[in-house]
């Protein structure tokens, strides 16, 4: 078990180093920062001696290595616009997408497990067709217009919840529907069909063969083995909603990392966005590798893989 | 024979899989009894119907495509066709209990073994603790598993086929069931495995006195192991008999193909006698006989109507429209 | 090929609406110009901010309404089906072209090959799409182009993870290790042993990822990163719609509802191919003896 | 066991190694599927290799295909080592050596025609026209007992027995010397597999085809074989003319394995003799007989000791310290 862990550490390790590898290239190709940091009449001589200031003139693996001696010190770079540590800006900004997300994810969840495992253990009832006509729709709105929707009906046509910036409890519920619809909806048909294929097998059989209460059939023998794939697509969805709190955030003016960073690829403040980037990728990296160890509790074959 | 009590009865038995393609009548009017003690075999091809039988009796044929349409299963003064699943509870894992085909595949992976054994455990005896551990290394050790102390707390994929087909029957030991359905309990399983576990059902059952239902394919089995046999074709039951009858004294054509078509060990054959032609397709049954298009005894009639079960004797009972003749 | 039954028998299960929405799609987006009763570019302020017909104020003549600039909605709409459309077609094509080249090969050769690809898709999955989109396109500029290439290339993992996990299964039928006893070649095997296999499967995915990939080109639209204005396209107009949630309700409702009207579409055709295609599928259906 | 050899196994050792030599494992599990295994294949005769599963039949199958590298050893055929071949004569090995597989099911691919699965084998060595391999096909499908009215339906419009006969045909395609056939009549019913048996033996006679027949079953075994061998672990533990091994076995692993038989006649009895334990039982059995510790004749001298093979009398060999 402590090998698969280890192993999993090395390969989280490995793909965060990619990803630094991807964001250096985008910031290679959105071009010469010159141009954004010297005012429009400054002559090519200047142009050269910032090129030099900023290391641009070394080899490109020169530069990398710069850049990832720098990440490694949580050094990103000046805001363009803000004139403060790029990083610092992200971190400040990252509770209110954090909060977000864990509540959208648990919105989700909450939701989507019992749908879901209801749907599967009557299936084509009137529940199932329901749920799963619910779930379609769910995976079918774009996140925007269900935002702007919400907003439109909870926001200005009922005055019951704020529709922008963050505060208490009421100004999560909407934005944490908006964000967590896609997911609860695929959540919810995955853990059906999960749950259906797991129904279907010698094992859960051999628990009916023994008597046991359907409650005990369905909660102990089915879904703790359905709950082994569900897991997988959570831990997808969740990267699916720190992307998604872009839109999300941008809608509801939400302060988090997401809106930051289109406002900064609208200011062409590249220093931010790699930053965000990189702050959100390894987030999601660091959840997939709990994940990761979650997966040895639950699945003993792993251990001895 | 063990008394002549019937422990279960089985009457015009017919359970139908309602698909996209059609329906599949995989079983079609299927008639026999159990009695106290017995062995008794069903034998037949894949598509045969016999594990579908099975899971009639369980009430588990698998939903929604498949359903019983018509017939009655007695057990005592029941009839287990009319139980909702929740009253089939108070059978499954007390009065019958079913090991199926694959090992591999029975056991729950993600519960250890002993979980899984503890459960069949508590259907009969309500331990707790120290009691409940004890108990269970004693089941384990009725089945012969070697260290059972440490063997409680192993997972599934770390036993053997042979080990979980262990595993399985001790839950059918710790059960106690009157009846013991065994589906192709050895298929899966290696020739030297598979004779320690019909070792191990043959104690069972002597000590018990448990009446078992035997399914394979294997006629080996069915002469080693079972006092009755019932020959299925094509969702019927074509030839019941007991044993020694149904070896030497057959009178269906499937049968006698059947027997003829094994290789005998020790008596090397130039040629082994065929049944010639291809399985049924359930879909699209013939009207008359399903064994018609492959049989070398069928005339006219064969191919128009089914033939009805006739005794030949006592025990003895047949589905064909020549028998006197064969 | 299936059996001309089972199709008849998969056929009784079509999903007529999500096939009528689709057909819908592609001939709006081909015979707009013949369709629409408006252009839509052409402004008449006078017309602006008009409701949809059946509330006061509203006009045959403009079934949905008019924007702030008194441009017919529901032109608006069917051309904008054209760029969804394309774009659609295009990044699947390119991103299953992609995805399916890595799959076959990371499933195939496995060993080292499929170590690095996997991480890649490791890689690519951990880092936020929209993000990396919205930044490609902020560095390269906002063309259709720019845009169908920054989509396909970050939207191959589905591909590659479905099609590795196929080739994974198929390799192990013995007509692979027969075909190669026969002294079939690697390149042989893989595009006719394999590959004819993955097909189904790369149907099915290519019709929800159509869907998908709708939704993500309307939020790079909505964002103001996708493409530009006057150029009708869904996203562009949810965008400018939203300025007037408060009195014009429909500038931002109709549109979104076309999308999510071909996204659903393309949801029950490929749910619907998927019972159809997927063998795994059809076994459950019919159920075990 | 006199006659022209057509393939030599000589010493044929193939290991797998389970969990990859990384940085991060520790150490590798090395199963040796294959130990150091001997044998020869005579001309139109069939070797019959039986074993339980895990005994390394179907290795040796798959290593004669040249489906995987072996770890050490020799294949000889016809006089050639397999391992020194260049890339023509590892066609006209392809062409030599064919092969019929386990499952019906997945030894035809489900998207091609039954035309077109006959006729690649023979497409891809630039055999003939199109029409001329139209027309072998139609031919071939007329020996293996199917109507050349097939030609152009697919598998699954077939029967398992069926789909095995199709499968024979695309072995027979390039008129093959030697044919590998492992557990081919394993997944068929009863009533199916006579009928493959008696086709293939038909097929022995008609084109002086060699067979090597790998199976668990040794009923089947004995009724096809010219010559067997009883395989555990990986080793060969006891190799003979058919009628010496299934009359007069005389290795313990062989006498228990036929007598767990069980026989299709309830007025036989025999005391069938219990093998204890399981194959995977492995512990501490690093040098000696692999079998002891469910053998009933085991002595100490056999975790000393390993057994070799040894002809104790004329076309029997037996790896047994007790026998030799």
């Amino acid at each position: 078990m402590q090998r698969y862990i280890i192993k999993r550490f090395f390969q989280s390790l490995i793909v965060i180093l990619g990803i630094s590898v991807i964001v250096f290239i985008i910031t290679h190709l959105t071009g010469d920062p010159t141009d954004l940091l010297l005012p429009p009449e400054a002559g090519p001589e200047e142009k050269e001696l910032l090129r030099n200031q900023l290391g641009l003139d070394r080899p490109i693996y020169v530069q990398y290595l710069g850049f990832l001696k720098n990440i490694a010190h949580g050094d990103f770079g000046q805001s363009f616009r803000h004139q403060t540590s790029a990083f610092s800006l992200i971190i400040g900004a990252l509770p209110a997408t954090i909060e977000l997300t864990i509540a959208a994810m648990i919105l989700s969840i909450v939701i989507a497990l019992p749908v879901g495992i209801i749907s599967a253990i009557r299936p084509r009832s009137n529940y199932d067709r329901l749920g799963m006509t619910f779930a379609l729709l769910g995976q079918s709105i774009p996140v925007y217009w269900a935002g702007l929707m919400l907003i439109l009906l909870f926001a200005v046509t009922l005055g019951w919840l704020p529709s922008t910036g963050r505060g208490g409890i009421k100004h999560l519920i909407l934005p944490a529907i908006t964000l967590g619809l896609f997911s609860t909806a695929a959540i919810a048909r995955f853990t059906r069909s999960s749950m259906l294929d797991v129904l279907d097998t010698d094992y859960v059989r051999t628990a009916r063969i023994k008597g046991l209460t359907e409650y005990i059939v369905v909660l102990k023998h089915a879904f703790k083995n359905a709950s082994i794939p569900v897991l997988t697509m959570t831990s997808l969805q969740f990267g699916r909603m720190l992307s998604g709190a872009v839109i999300t955030e941008t809608i509801f003016s939400w302060p988090g990392v997401g809106r930051m960073a289109v406002q900064a690829i609208y200011n062409r403040d590249f220093p931010v966005v790699q930053t965000a980037v990189f702050v959100t990728s390894v987030i999601f990296v660091g959840i997939n590798f709990l994940v990761d160890i979650i997966y040895t509790y639950l699945d003993p074959r792993i251990k001895y893989k | 024979m063990n008394g002549n009590e019937k422990v279960l009865d089985v009457r015009n038995l017919k359970t139908h899989f309602f698909t996209n393609l059609g329906v599949v009548k995989a079983v079609d009017g299927v008639s026999f009894y159990l009695r106290k003690g017995q062995a008794l075999g069903i034998v037949g091809e894949s598509g045969s119907g016999k594990s579908v039988t099975s899971l009639s009796i369980l009430q588990l044929v698998p939903k929604p495509a498949g359903r019983i349409v018509e017939g009655e299963i007695w057990y005592g003064e029941e009839d287990l066709v009319k139980k909702s699943q929740k009253e089939m509870r108070q059978y499954r894992g007390k009065k019958l209990f079913m090991i199926s085909q694959d090992p591999m595949t029975s056991l729950n992976p993600v519960f250890k073994i002993g979980n899984q054994i503890a459960e069949a455990i508590r259907r009969r005896q309500n331990l707790t603790g120290d009691d409940l551990t004890e108990k269970i290394i004693e089941m384990l050790k009725l089945v012969h598993i070697r260290e059972p102390e440490t063997r409680i707390n192993s997972y599934p994929h770390q036993f053997s086929g042979g080990m979980k087909q262990r595993a399985m029957i001790s839950m059918a030991l710790a059960c106690q069931p009157e009846i013991l359905i065994a589906d192709e309990p050895t298929t899966a399983l290696d020739v030297t495995i598979q004779a320690q576990i019909l070792k191990l059902m043959m104690e069972i059952r002597q000590h018990y006195n448990t009446s078992i239902i035997l399914i394979t394919h294997d006629l080996g089995v069915i002469a080693k192991f079972c006092d009755y046999v019932l020959v299925m074709y094509a969702g019927k039951i074509v030839e019941r008999a007991d044993v020694k009858t149904l070896f030497k004294g057959n009178r269906h054509p499937y049968t006698r193909g059947l027997i003829n078509s094994l290789p005998h060990l020790g008596k090397k054959q130039q040629r082994l006698a065929s049944i010639k032609g291809q399985p049924p397709d359930l879909l699209n049954l013939p009207k008359g006989c399903p064994f018609e298009p492959r049989c070398d005894y069928s005339v006219e009639r064969c191919s128009c109507d089914y033939p009805p079960i006739e005794p030949v004797d006592k025990e003895h009972f047949i589905s064909c429209w020549r028998w006197r003749e064969i | 090929m299936p059996q001309l039954s089972k199709i008849w028998a998969h056929m009784k299960n079509a999903p007529l609406g999500g096939l009528a929405i689709l057909f819908m799609l592609v001939m709006g987006a081909l015979f707009s110009e013949f369709i629409a009763p408006h252009s839509p570019v052409d402004q008449d302020i006078i017309q602006a901010l008009r409701p949809p017909f059946w509330f006061e104020g509203g006009t045959w003549d403009h079934f949905l309404g008019t924007d702030e600039l008194g441009r017919d909605i529901l032109s608006r709409i069917i051309f904008g089906a054209r760029i969804s459309l394309v774009v659609g077609f295009m990044a699947v094509a390119i991103s299953g072209f992609i995805g399916t080249c890595l799959g076959l090969i990371s499933g195939y050769f496995g060993g080292r090959m499929d170590s690095v690809i996997m991480r890649l898709v490791d890689i690519q999955l951990s880092m936020p799409y929209i993000l990396i989109a919205l930044a490609l396109i902020g560095a390269l500029g906002p063309s259709l182009r720019n845009i169908i290439i920054v989509i396909g290339i970050t939207s191959w993992v589905d591909y590659a993870r479905v099609v590795r996990g196929e080739v994974l299964s198929i390799k192990e039928n013995e007509f692979v290790d027969l075909a190669r006893i026969a002294g079939c070649s690697t390149y042989r095997i893989l595009l006719k042993h394999i590959f004819p296999s993955v097909v189904n499967s790369l149907i099915v995915l290519g019709t929800l990822m159509l869907g998908r990939i709708i939704i993500f080109e309307a939020a790079l639209s909505f964002l103001g990163l996708g493409v530009q204005p006057p150029t009708p396209s869904w996203g562009i107009m949810l965008a400018d719609g939203r300025q007037y949630l408060t009195y014009a309700w429909w500038l931002a409702t109709f549109p979104g509802f076309a999308i999510m009207l071909v996204v659903l579409g393309t949801n029950l055709v490929g749910d619907w191919l998927r019972d159809m295609l997927d063998p795994r599928q059809r076994a459950a259906v019919r159920g075990k003896r | 066991m006199n006659g022209e050899a057509i393939l030599e196994i000589k010493d044929l050792k193939k290991y797998f190694t389970i969990g990859k030599q990384g940085i991060l494992s520790r150490k590798p599990r090395i199963v040796k599927a294959l130990d150091g295994i001997t044998f020869s294949l005579n001309k139109g005769k069939t070797f019959g290799l039986v074993g339980e599963s895990g005994c390394g039949k179907s290795t040796a199958g798959r290593s004669i295909l040249r489906l995987h590298k072996i770890t050490d050893g020799e294949i000889i055929f016809q006089g050639q080592n397999i391992d020194a071949f260049t890339g023509m004569e590892k066609m006209q090995y392809c062409r030599d050596v064919q092969a019929v597989f386990q499952d019906p099911y997945a030894s035809l691919n489900p998207r091609m025609r039954v035309g077109e699965i006959i006729e690649e084998p023979m497409l891809v060595h630039g055999i003939s026209r199109s029409r001329g391999r139209r027309e072998r096909v139609a031919e071939l499908l007329e020996v293996v007992g199917l109507s050349a009215d097939h030609i152009s339906r697919f598998p699954h419009e077939f029967s398992g027995g069926q789909r095995q006969r199709i499968g024979i045909a695309r072995a027979l395609s390039l008129n093959p010397k030697l044919v590998i056939l492992d557990e081919p009549v394993s997944a068929l019913d009863v009533s199916i597999r006579a009928q493959i048996l008696n086709l293939l033996m038909d097929l022995q006679q008609e084109f002086g085809l060699t067979y090597l027949f790998i199976s668990h079953d040794l009923s089947v075994v004995e009724h096809i074989s010219d010559v067997v061998s009883v395989m555990y672990l990986g080793k060969i533990l006891e190799m003979a003319t058919c009628e010496m091994i299934f009359n007069h076995p005389l290795h313990p692993y062989t006498q228990a394995l036929l007598s767990a038989i069980p026989v299709p006649d309830p007025e036989f009895s025999r005391q069938a003799i219990i093998l204890e334990g399981d194959v995977a039982d492995l512990l501490g059995l690093e040098k000696g007989c692999l079998f002891r510790n469910r053998c009933f004749n085991a002595t100490d001298a056999c975790s000393e000791r390993e057994p070799e093979l040894v002809e104790v009398e004329p076309n029997h060999q037996v790896a047994c310290l007790k026998i030799t």
